[in-house]
């Protein structure tokens, strides 16, 4: 029977080293006061140089970018008529795609073969929209909003082809897509009902209303309802829920709602009722 | 770098394993190199590891290789007896279904360094008893390291082929019909439409061809 | 899209606030005045005093409930920080220092964080028994401290079964444990809520084992019995009769906390955070809080039931009686006049005196701190000191205050060194320990009880 | 060759997670097993379960996942999948020049870099034939040392820490901190650091560096003896490890493994001594090696190994010939067709690479050989039977670095 030996003199000898360190001089480098020297031949810095002049010396040709060994520099510049065009990224493993795009001439895309799988979407519409927005990564939101608009919902295609344009990287676009609730890449479905689960709108009573939308509706939320006419969803009403829980139907907001009429809504809908005659 | 000391195991091995060997073994600087055909990859093997006094008991490298012609698999084994690496190349592996048995039955260490080759260059090691991929998805189709499988992407062209010359743009979903296939045939061979090799270049590195890889290929 | 807003909706943040309140204020006072007036107010606050009077108990225990729970808050900031700082001295590392003097705000910190941070439900999992299990533990491990005597008069509940009371209430902290590991839809989680139930209940045997000599010596299980029989000096503490029930109770107790050695439920490297992997935001602050609390509780009751208590090392009487102050000192009986002239000195010198004292050690200690701020400082803290020594004095009879400052100073002494083993010593495997437990501490448990009771009667029979 | 792709989604493709949410209960159908093994373990007999040691998980040394079969706490079998931090290193050495080589190789084993990046190097010169200055030599093998050290004491505070301690890691570090800022001080770099070249070393000693080494050789490994005092007698300590994760001779030859696991079994196997490179014949240093080849072997193995890296180190520097650092090299190197096995004694083991030169300036193949790629492997035949805390001490026991074990 391997019996094990009592813990003996070893551990208590542990803890008094482990005790006699307390009192020696701590090695923490307290960094914002204390600054550790660094040795003349660091090469950690990266720099973008100016020149006397006070403008930036580089003008994003991209040399540095492509010499370098292990591609780690990730660019991206202007052209002179100040559209963000111009981008150069890392490859990634194996087969990814990257844009060409050295010496500022806009070369055509190198065909990726992952997006190859999806369907073919007329980009003519998109592009209106891109141009109208001026090709800027920070209109992103506005630019898939519209594309919803003109195409129903966000096809993956468009996404990419948004990414191309703009410079913005595809999961950059990707998770604005997906961190906003009226943005969704299925195909639009009749209607969607969305139910705000914010506290006030709980404390009002819209846990009520939502398991009503959800019996009738007979999906979860985030589901279709088995005829595929509404979808169930979430928002929030940003605290504007006055006396009674924010329920919006395909955008607008419907006032005074309750369990009650919740399940008139959920009938009304399926039936393809416009929206005017509902209670 | 240092020459071979001990000639007296190159003779043992030549005249141990003389059967096998397509070529002489040969000292390369501190390697001894062997080049065999595949199917006796396993009797020469345990020759070299059960032989008394050659005892090539450690697996120091198991690897698979492209040369563009055929594929190779290379071996290299240490023995406590002498201080040099010994090479074994088991060539002539033809490059739509390379096959090679498996050394698994002598070192379980190598069922792992099998399977990165069966993942890289698709080279079925019969006998292996978990041959699947080991750094790609489960539903990867391509082999990464073969020489026919280009990086889509331009940038990784390497500068070898002297000053980057400017990429005429394709017309959209154009692919570049047939991307440059760097073989160990030397540069300047001459390959034909499929890949195949026309004319050895300079500098070729290609091994003589295995006798039964060359019946195969007239 | 924006919802049709109301006039309430219209005031700014503040105006929310503040206008509930004002309504809340004059209804009140608007009602006080006109009960006072017509006299029923009166007969009210008489009713409520009679009931009260009636069943005192009860109150008495509520008050003593909140007031142990509200303790435990600073204890548990107090313990956290001490575990910050000295595992970090230990490792040659600062330590916290940003956020109040040398980090003391850190725990503070922490738990605020921890209360903004957004307690997180993941799908699949069993929604109340995953809401409560933080609450089970937390309140189990502070509702123990009810029997342990603070002090001579301040004892939560005076119960004759302080200690089964005690095993009680600490033993329901490991269902909270297996609820939060078996509720949480995760592998790991399940993992740590078993070994917790495993491993707790071989260990509650040698922790409940090791206090039976105490209890065999004490004769009562009344933890403020047993504390007062061990008054007087250092030497009729209990530590000096049980010592290897010292040893198991505290190698028990560290199991139960659940600390390093035997780090099981939430050993970090093997179960990435053990049964509390799901819980985020305050549900994971209920847990972390209550292993401190724990840690501190197992102390305390060592100290109560081995290192006597609230008693000092020696008994100060003797000494106090011979230089003129007849004990226990009552603030009544301290006759001012007979300090003569020095009692004009005493509100002159000693404020400035604390002051400089308290200036010049704070400017010596190289806090970068320039003459005057620190003479500031110094004046601001001498007053508090003074305030509160004075305050205490009078609330409390003299011994009540050393009571608490020896009960207090060994307890935390205790969780230093538990909180030093945490930081010195590697884990124990799951197997290893429950082989010690019923391998070692049970025999050498039932040995020493034998032997005290041995020893008890050979001492009552043949020699008294 | 490549068959054309019809209609198969990858796995993270992003069109399938749109379409088909899974809901938290139905189990996304596993894969038909392919392979003998595959199809014998993930087969489940009552009472057991798999646990996913994740890719994300404290104490996995970097992106590892352990598929493990448990029956409670005991393991009934494992299976490690590989391949999360696969960046196709020989596939993009293909592409780069030799000088490339060295940068990609740099980042493979990142707690030695100094080893990882000499593979290249190595290589070229054989293939080339070339003779390095015996300064620049002396240098590589100071440089080398330095850097065993520090990865020894790094391995023995991840040891203590997967076992629960929290002190030996920082000591470690302590300890890595000072030799580090020297290398930097000497190389620029504090990590990667990209010192080595083809034909020598990139610059030579500098005083910043040599004045570093010279006050920290007064009171070198004095955080590890704290270390050891805190962990070598330690009852808790020698019970976790000791009589765990048994390697015998015949099983460590079988599996391909080097370095110390290797020598803990009893095989003196070091490269330094047994394939002699660089001025290491010239040096006298003895390889300890132990014989009961398990945990707590191990963790003594590398205790001493950093005795005899400190004796290297003081002989280096009194034998330390001046001269040039580098070798005279043309600007565009175009390497003759050759083929050469370089191997290096790196602190995880035997870090070997085959180099096939073609004549132009890009290697034709770069096939990185990693000691911890082989170790690993005996975590699967190790593990059985032992209980779920005792995978972490056997695989921190076997220190796998996952940068060099996925390329």
């Amino acid at each position: 029977m391997r019996t094990d030996r009592i813990p003996g003199l070893a551990i208590i000898k542990g803890m008094a080293f482990a005790v006699r360190q307390v009192f020696r001089p701590n090695l923490t480098v307290r960094y914002p006061e204390v600054v550790n020297d660094i040795s003349p031949r660091h090469r950690g810095r990266l720099i973008l140089l100016y020149d006397e002049a006070g403008s930036l010396k580089c003008e994003t040709c991209f040399q540095c970018a492509q010499a370098c060994p292990v591609e780690c520099i990730d660019m991206g510049g202007a052209d002179t008529r100040n559209r963000y065009h111009v981008h150069w990224g890392a490859a990634e493993q194996y087969a990814e795609r990257r844009e060409e795009s050295a010496l500022r001439r806009s070369g055509r895309p190198v065909p990726d073969r992952t997006f190859d799988a999806f369907e073919r979407i007329d980009l003519a519409p998109l592009d209106e929209i891109l141009a109208a927005e001026g090709h800027r990564p920070r209109r992103a939101l506005a630019i898939l909003e519209q594309t919803q608009g003109a195409y129903g919902h966000l096809p993956v295609a468009a996404l990419q082809h948004i990414a191309h344009q703009t410079g913005a990287g595809y999961s950059e676009l990707y998770g604005i897509a997906t961190s906003y609730p009226h943005l969704h890449f299925e195909p639009a479905v009749g209607h969607i009902v969305r139910v705000c689960r914010c506290t006030g709108c709980t404390l009002l009573g819209g846990g009520r209303v939502l398991a009503a939308f959800r019996e009738h509706l007979g999906t979860d939320v985030g589901g279709v309802s088995p005829d595929g006419a509404v979808r169930l969803g979430t928002t929030d009403c940003g605290g504007s829920s006055s006396g009674s829980p924010y329920v919006e139907v395909d955008g607008e907001a419907l006032p005074k709602s309750s369990a009650e009429d919740a399940a008139t809504i959920a009938a009304a809908l399926r039936a393809n009722v416009p929206q005017g005659e509902m209670a | 770098m240092r020459r071979t000391t001990d000639r007296r195991s190159l003779q043992h091995l030549d005249e141990r394993l003389g059967d096998h060997l397509v070529v002489p073994a040969e000292a390369m600087g501190d390697t001894i190199e062997l080049v065999i055909a595949p199917a006796s990859v396993p009797a020469v093997m345990r020759a070299l590891r059960e032989d008394g006094d050659l005892r090539y008991e450690l697996l120091a490298d198991i690897c698979g290789v492209d040369t563009g012609l055929t594929m190779q698999v290379v071996y290299h084994l240490w023995s406590p007896l002498s201080p040099d690496w010994v090479r074994v190349i088991a060539d002539g592996l033809s490059r739509d279904d390379p096959r090679v048995p498996s050394i698994t039955f002598l070192w379980p260490g190598a069922e792992w360094g099998e399977r990165e080759a069966y993942d890289m260059f698709g080279i079925e090691f019969e006998g292996n008893r978990d041959l699947r991929r080991i750094y790609m998805p489960p539903d990867y189709l391509a082999f990464p390291l073969r020489k026919d499988f280009a990086l889509a992407d331009d940038a990784s062209r390497g500068p070898g082929e002297g000053i980057r010359h400017m990429e005429t743009p394709l017309p959209p979903g154009e692919v570049r019909a047939n991307p440059v296939i760097r073989t160990s045939a030397g540069a300047g061979a001459v390959l034909g439409p499929d890949g195949e090799l026309l004319a050895l270049g300079a500098g070729s590195i290609a091994l003589p061809e295995a006798p039964d890889a060359a019946e195969e290929r007239a | 899209m924006t919802a049709a807003s109301n006039s309430q909706a219209g005031l700014s943040t503040a105006g929310k606030i503040i206008l509930p309140l004002i309504a809340i204020i004059v209804v009140v006072s608007v009602a006080g005045t006109i009960l006072w007036v017509t006299g029923v107010g009166v007969s009210l606050a008489e009713w409520t005093l009679d009931t009260g009077k009636a069943n005192i108990e009860i109150l008495r225990f509520v008050a003593a409930a909140t007031g142990v729970l509200l303790f435990t808050i600073p204890a548990a900031f107090v313990i956290i920080y001490m575990e910050l700082k000295i595992i970090a001295q230990m490792n040659l590392r600062v330590g916290p220092d940003r956020t109040g003097p040398w980090g003391a705000l850190a725990s503070l910190m922490a738990g605020l964080k921890v209360l903004s941070k957004e307690d997180y439900t993941p799908r699949g999992v069993d929604v109340p028994v995953f809401t409560l299990a933080p609450a089970v533990t937390f309140l189990a491990s502070v509702l123990t401290l009810l029997v342990i005597p603070f002090a001579p008069g301040m004892i939560g509940y005076e119960m004759e079964l302080g200690l089964i009371y005690f095993f009680a209430a600490g033993s329901l902290g490991v269902i909270g444990l297996m609820m939060a590991g078996w509720s949480s839809f995760n592998k790991y989680s399940l993992l740590g809520g078993l070994r917790a139930a495993a491993a707790v209940i071989s260990y509650e045997l040698p922790l409940i084992l090791g206090t039976f000599g105490v209890v065999l010596l004490a004769g009562t299980l009344n933890l403020g019995q047993i504390v007062e029989n061990q008054a007087g000096g250092i030497w009729n503490w209990y530590a000096w009769q049980q010592p290897l029930a010292l040893g198991i109770f505290f190698i028990a107790a560290t199991a139960e906390a659940g600390r390093t050695p035997f780090d099981y439920t939430e050993a970090d490297s093997e179960l990435v955070a053990g049964f509390a992997t799901e819980y985020s935001g305050m549900r994971f602050g209920f847990f972390f809080f209550a292993e401190y609390v724990n840690v501190f509780i197992l102390s305390a009751l060592t100290v109560t039931l081995f290192l006597g208590g609230y008693h000092g090392i020696l008994d100060v009487d003797p000494f106090l009686s011979a230089i003129g102050v007849e004990t226990p000192v009552e603030l009544s009986n301290l006759d001012p006049g007979s300090l003569g002239p020095w009692l004009l000195a005493i509100p002159f010198l000693v404020p400035p005196i604390l002051t400089l004292a308290i200036a010049a050690l704070l400017w010596m200690i190289k806090t970068g701190w320039g003459f005057i701020k620190s003479l500031l400082v110094g004046f601001l803290l001498a007053n508090l000191l003074v305030g509160a020594i004075v305050s205490i004095w009078a609330l409390l009879s003299f011994e009540a205050l050393m009571g608490i400052v020896w009960f207090m100073g060994k307890s935390f002494a205790l969780v230093g060194l538990f909180v030093m083993m945490r930081g010195a010593y590697p884990r124990v495997r799951i197997d290893q320990m429950m082989n010690f437990a019923w391998k070692w501490l049970m025999p050498a448990a039932l040995l020493n009880i034998f032997v005290t009771a041995g020893a008890i009667i050979i001492v009552t029979e043949y020699l008294s | 060759m490549t068959s054309d792709r019809e209609q198969v989604r990858s796995l993270d493709d992003p069109e399938i997670m749109v379409q088909t949410p899974a809901t938290i209960y139905d189990a996304i159908p596993p894969l038909t097993p392919r392979t003998e093994r595959e199809a014998e373990f993930y087969q489940l007999e009552d009472g057991e379960m798999f646990l996913n040691l994740g890719p994300q998980h404290p104490s996995t040394h970097g992106v590892l996942r352990v598929v493990m079969k448990i029956d409670g706490e005991r393991i009934v079998d494992v299976d490690p999948v590989l391949g999360y931090l696969h960046r196709g290193v020989e596939k993009i050495c293909e592409y780069g020049d030799w000088h490339h080589a060295i940068s990609n190789t740099d980042p493979l084993e990142y707690a030695a870099s100094m080893f990882s990046e000499a593979l290249p190097v190595l290589a070229a010169e054989q293939l080339l034939d070339l003779e390095v200055p015996r300064r620049a030599d002396y240098i590589r093998v100071l440089a080398w040392e330095l850097n065993r050290i520090s990865s020894h004491a790094l391995f023995i505070g991840w040891l203590a820490l997967d076992l629960g301690g929290l002190t030996p890691i920082l000591y470690g570090f302590a300890e890595r901190d000072e030799i580090v800022e020297m290398l930097a001080a000497l190389t620029g770099q504090k990590l990667l650091f990209n010192y080595m070249r083809i034909g020598g070393v990139n610059g030579d000693l500098n005083h910043e560096f040599l004045s570093r080494l010279g006050d920290w050789m007064s009171r070198a490994g004095e955080h590890i003896n704290g270390q050891a005092k805190l962990m070598n007698e330690n009852e808790i300590f020698v019970n976790r490890t000791k009589g765990l994760g048994v390697l015998d001779r015949e099983t460590a030859l079988g599996l391909g493994m080097s370095g110390p696991p290797l020598r803990a079994t009893g095989v003196p196997y070091d490269v330094r001594r047994a394939h002699p490179y660089s001025v290491y014949p010239e040096l006298e240093f003895d390889i300890p090696t132990r014989s009961d080849g398990d945990s707590y072997a191990r963790y003594l193995l590398h205790i001493e190994e950093i005795k005899q890296s400190l004796r290297i180190i003081d002989q280096v520097l009194h034998k330390m010939p001046d001269g040039p650092v580098m070798a005279k090299l043309p600007r565009l190197l175009r390497i003759p067709p050759n083929r050469a096995f370089a191997a290096i004694e790196s602190p995880r083991g035997q870090y070997g690479v085959y180099a096939v030169s073609d004549g132009s300036d890009q290697p034709f193949r770069f096939r990185i050989h990693d000691p911890s790629f082989f170790n690993l492997q005996a975590v699967g035949s190790l593990s059985e039977g032992q209980v779920l805390a005792d995978i972490m001490a056997i695989m921190a026991s076997l220190d796998p670095i996952m940068g060099g074990i996925d390329k």
